[in-house]
């Protein structure tokens, strides 16, 4: 019952056009579900709605409701329902409708998903999506970023692409691997113009577990993830064009397993290192690479390791409350400048 | 439902419903509510209906209900005003969530509101347990929750209903379930009325767009719940779906009471006027007055400014001032290290 | 069920969990079993007769079953044999889970048997999965699971049913529910079968003591499942409970079943003999190879090592080999920064 | 309903005898429970059966059940619950009957009681307490700890006791505080007979928030809480006595929020900085106190802030697996020499 011919809007990258980051990661789900014929979607207002994104436009009448799957707001019953269809050897990428509603998963994905090679019971290749991350007046239910809640359970690999050609990449990668992936999207970044990119017409991955080296610099490093790639990037400019500091930027890419050997090896280079993340301070991933540059890259350091986040509360909704709440271009910028004068 | 005055009393509050959800919406339209919100068209029977069946009051010796954005009905009824609801959605200053937060009230206890939601189905939980409260206190007072029909399927629903069940909470769950796709969809279960019994609950099922018939069923309930004879499970059937439900459900989305959804309280104008309880010319007198009342708190809201920045701070704990970050305060002295982590 | 030799098979698996479990009880109150395990007394009905109703393969093709500690017939009715029993719950390093978990058995996809429990409710959503496997791929599959009574009051429990419901899976919940305590304490329905309206789904209530009461409705169940109707419920009423529910009830712990748990295999001997279907001492000799098979098993496993310290690494992730933490292998030069994080 | 004496065994205290860890927050309980009325306890099996640690044992007697209530599985229930009593003025006291199956219940904690106040629905005044931790042969699901499933949300208090003395103190102050407060009782601490001691006869508290010195030293700072600071001191003693170097243990009670001022002041005075957690090693509460360290105190390191953690892993089942698992005696003097000659 499903259709041949790619719908259009999935096409763009065939007919060399630019895509968005959203476009990216709906051709990487459409392209994996045509090469395996084990990948099948579940989440809400998925199929005939074609998600609240839009990111499974068409993939209904393509591939047909056996394989995109609506579901009831059970994020916990599909999620485990994902688990016991990838024991049966089906390889299920679950949509959360906004990354926040991961939390009624939060027993299942770290207890059982997480856990169920280690306890003997295979494989679980679940991909778990969804957009994250704030800037969009969402409120503290639709705003989150959900990384911390999963990045102390060993068992669970985290993905946070920043840019089109890497969310690409990485989810094809993250379909095919045979670990439970939790896989965050930017909503910032679903549909940024500036973030369209023209991608390679044929198949390709991005490895998990590798950083990209989105800017390169002596002085100072940033390590970060997500939007604030781009917001670092933004300061590293300016710092450049005002001060002459010459900043690298490290896009994380994934952040469990860390890539360690890139962190220590920028900065083993530039003896500086900032941490940005869009998530909130305390308990923030700033601190577990804080710790592995102490143990790995201690010598180097010729200032101490500094961070800049958002604030340590829930998101607020106003539109200048979270303004105010989420990291800034001025902020990296006083924060490097601090750390190249120290 | 006494007498006359009481159902000119009852169409005011449905009018006042009518007047705010009609202008919220409009306000959505506009795009001047930072969230997409529901606005509560269709909802006028049910929340108003149910609400008072309870005991309203203002010095927290009454009832307690917990509304969706859709019931403002229920927030007018028991105390809330027109100035506070648009302060809220539109995220003012001197709203009572001053900003951090979308939807239409924070808590009052003292009025016996409880809101807003977080998560589907986090309110009945909550509210089993300010019905157990209640209980454990030997207070003659019952609790209402209103509850969206697939909110049935979430863990949260369950638990919290299962929870007030077993404790005999006075805790009455209204489900405001849709017309076409009540089930098949999300539950197959005939109907919400359904589930009472999997819990060991008493039950009704009403015509959520007629307001004496919801009156009716909750002022039961409640009776039921004051006598200790614990929870009820309430289906008011026919209320608006949403457009993804109804998508998801295959239904013909142009013709559905969602784009135009059915007017409750203009049909309980037709029953007062067909049955001699009120004149024509004294219900456009109500609606009137309703639609002024309205006007004039819409126009002062959106002249009020929004909360100042440094708002999005501190109130996380219990006494907490909030302290910026290093980085957005005189920038620090030059090699020494940072006073705070913030 | 047709004839004598399928009864008196049906006998055998009875007294196999019989034995497995008393012998198993002797070892937990010796102490010699780590966790305080639950041991499967009074379970042998339920446990076989409802595992015998499937179809058992060990070529990936038959039916699944997700037993919990309590099901040992059902393990053994599905392949699984008793060596690995004692091996897993004595954490042998031949273990199929190899000493990293307690319990019955980890998944064996072949065999169908799908387990251990994490949390409670949990293999609920997993064998919703694993049966909507089923479907998608146009299998003649069914799974079954078995759950406590008060795991139903979970979330887990409640978003795999209904899950399991919508999606029409054919998946058979087997609740085992008490006498005494099965409600009031934690629920207010009547019965667990009461809870199936409200999924929408089908139901049974059959006693959990007769084996072929249970075997009968789980057949027909199946029956259902097969022909695409669905999920079912089935309530098996008269299992043992526990001995804190039956304080938590209230009930004279001393006179309880629980202590001197009713024998489902001893009832189901008398009636064989009694409707001339076997001899006594056919089935004495019945029993005696169930206990011997059990015993040799049960020693077998006691002389086996627990797995290598070492075990404890690795096997986290896909292709992981584990590295033991710096301060475990050889001393790290003295001034250099450590080579890893680990 | 409510007998007046208080139970011989809850007495303890009160006749000059010594108490274990267990003891000391059973007395806690009891006491905030005859000082204020609003205080109320809930969980699985708390009340007849006096909880499966026997942490409540006599309190259904002495108080009643309604303030000793028995729940169904039901921890996002109840925990939900909790705060709707909250809201209305009570102090519920909820139990997890193991840590581990706080999981149900992140959504709700983290979600609703944590941002409650920030969003304007004032304070919740819940305490979520349970046993934690390994060593007790447990597997995956009766061992973890939690500490950083909630770390990272802003709202929520974590504290930790190590002695029976803050214990006791920290129940109270938990109870008394305004906000969330999850609280962590190591079950291997329980009734450790070298933690018994006497305590005072009249009411006093332990503020939240507080570092404690366990063992003053110079050379090197161990910075860690629950169990590992009994394992620290036992390594600083052997540091003592084999190495002549001093070695100071800070215990730090309260996790969240952190005592910056006592680590700092510590690392000042030793410029050496080894944290030591049970907890399982990325992500663990290491890389935040790394992280404030780097920003408070980076010009007095001498050496690499180091960590001994458990492994990255669930935590397995033999015994020889989970031995091997979590951090020993061994690890820190390996750790803390490293530093030393550093
Ligand atoms: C855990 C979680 N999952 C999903 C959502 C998104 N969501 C909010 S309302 C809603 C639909 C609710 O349907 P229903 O309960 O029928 O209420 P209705 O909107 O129809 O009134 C969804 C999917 C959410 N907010 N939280
Ligand atoms: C989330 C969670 N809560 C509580 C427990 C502890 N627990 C395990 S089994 C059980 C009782 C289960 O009762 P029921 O479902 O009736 O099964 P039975 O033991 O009676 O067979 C409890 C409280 C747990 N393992 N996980
Ligand atoms: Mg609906
Ligand atoms: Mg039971």
């Amino acid at each position: 019952m499903t259709s041949n011919s790619r719908p259009e809007h999935l096409a763009r990258t065939l007919r060399g056009e630019p895509v968005t980051l959203l476009e990216a990661i709906s051709e990487a789900l459409f392209e994996e579900m045509e090469r395996d014929p084990s990948v099948f979607l579940m989440g809400e207002d998925i199929a005939v709605y074609g998600g609240a994104f839009k990111v499974t436009r068409g993939f209904l009448d393509h591939f047909g409701a056996e394989r995109v799957i609506d579901t009831p707001i059970s994020e916990a019953g599909f999620t485990g329902a994902a688990a016991g269809a990838a024991h049966m050897g089906l390889r299920p990428v679950v949509e959360m409708q906004f990354m926040d509603f991961i939390s009624p998963a939060y027993d299942v994905i770290t207890n059982y998903l997480a856990t169920s090679r280690y306890r003997g019971s295979g494989s679980v290749p679940v991909v778990v999506r969804g957009p994250v991350g704030g800037g969009n007046r969402g409120g503290p239910f639709h705003s989150q970023n959900v990384e911390m809640a999963f990045f102390h359970t060993p068992g669970l690999k985290i993905v946070y692409p920043a840019t089109a050609y890497d969310a690409k990449g990485l989810m094809k990668s993250a379909i095919r691997d045979d670990d439970p992936v939790i896989f965050e999207e930017h909503k910032s970044l679903y549909r940024a113009p500036h973030l369209r990119e023209v991608l390679p017409a044929e198949d390709y991955t991005v490895p998990l577990g590798k950083a990209r080296c989105a800017r390169e610099g002596t002085q100072v490093t940033i390590v970060t993830y997500g939007a604030m790639v781009h917001t670092s990037l933004e300061a590293a400019a300016a710092l450049e064009k005002d001060d002459g500091v010459a900043v690298e930027v490290l896009d994380l890419r994934t952040l469990l397993p860390l890539d360690d050997e890139a962190v220590a090896g920028s900065v083993k280079k530039t003896g500086r290192l900032l941490i940005v993340h869009e998530d909130t301070r305390t308990g923030g991933i700033a601190g577990e690479i804080a710790m592995r540059v102490n143990e790995q890259a201690f010598e180097w350091l010729d200032a101490p390791i500094l961070r800049v986040t958002a604030i340590d509360s829930p998101v607020p909704y106003a539109g200048g409350l979270e303004d105010y709440f989420l990291p800034r271009v001025s902020d990296i910028v006083t924060a490097c400048r601090y750390l190249v004068e120290y | 439902m006494a007498g006359r005055d009481d159902a000119v009393d009852l169409y005011r509050a449905l009018a006042l419903h009518r007047a705010a959800a009609t202008r919220l919406k409009s306000l959505r339209d506009q795009g001047r509510v930072p969230a997409a919100i529901r606005c509560g068209r269709g909802y006028e029977a049910v929340s108003t209906g149910a609400a008072r069946a309870l005991r309203a009051a203002s010095d927290g010796s009454g009832d307690a209900v917990a509304p969706t954005p859709d019931n403002a009905g229920a927030f007018f009824v028991f105390g809330g005003t027109p100035l506070q609801f648009f302060r809220q959605h539109l995220a003012c200053g001197s709203a009572p969530g001053r900003g951090r937060e979308p939807g239409m009230c924070p808590i009052d206890v003292e009025r016996g509101l409880v809101g807003p939601a977080a998560l589907p189905g986090t309110m009945v939980e909550v509210m089993a347990g300010v019905t157990l409260a209640f209980r454990l206190r030997g207070e003659d007072r019952v609790g209402l929750v209103f509850s969206g029909e697939d909110e049935t399927s979430t863990s949260a629903w369950h638990e919290g209903t299962n929870f007030a069940a077993a404790r005999r909470c006075p805790l009455i769950v209204v489900v405001q379930a849709g017309t076409e796709t009540s089930t098949g969809v999300h539950t197959r279960a005939r109907g919400f009325a359904q589930k009472a019994a999997g819990y060991g609950v008493a039950s009704a099922s009403v015509d959520g767009g007629d307001v004496l018939a919801v009156h009716r069923a909750v002022e039961e309930a409640a009776a039921r719940a004051r006598s200790g004879q614990g929870a009820t499970l309430v289906e008011a059937r026919g209320c608006p779906v949403s457009r993804r439900a109804l998508r998801a459900a295959g239904a013909d989305r142009e013709r559905h009471p969602y784009e135009h959804p059915p007017d409750p309280a203009a049909r309980f104008r037709v029953r007062l006027i067909e049955e001699r309880i009120a004149r024509a010319s004294d219900l456009d007198e109500v609606e009137r007055r309703a639609r002024a009342a309205v006007r004039s708190a819409c126009e002062q809201a959106l002249g009020e400014s929004p909360p100042a920045d440094e708002y999005a701070l501190g109130g996380v704990y219990d006494g907490d001032p909030g302290t910026p970050p290093w980085y957005r305060l005189e920038p620090p002295e030059r090699g020494l290290a940072l006073a705070s982590t913030t």
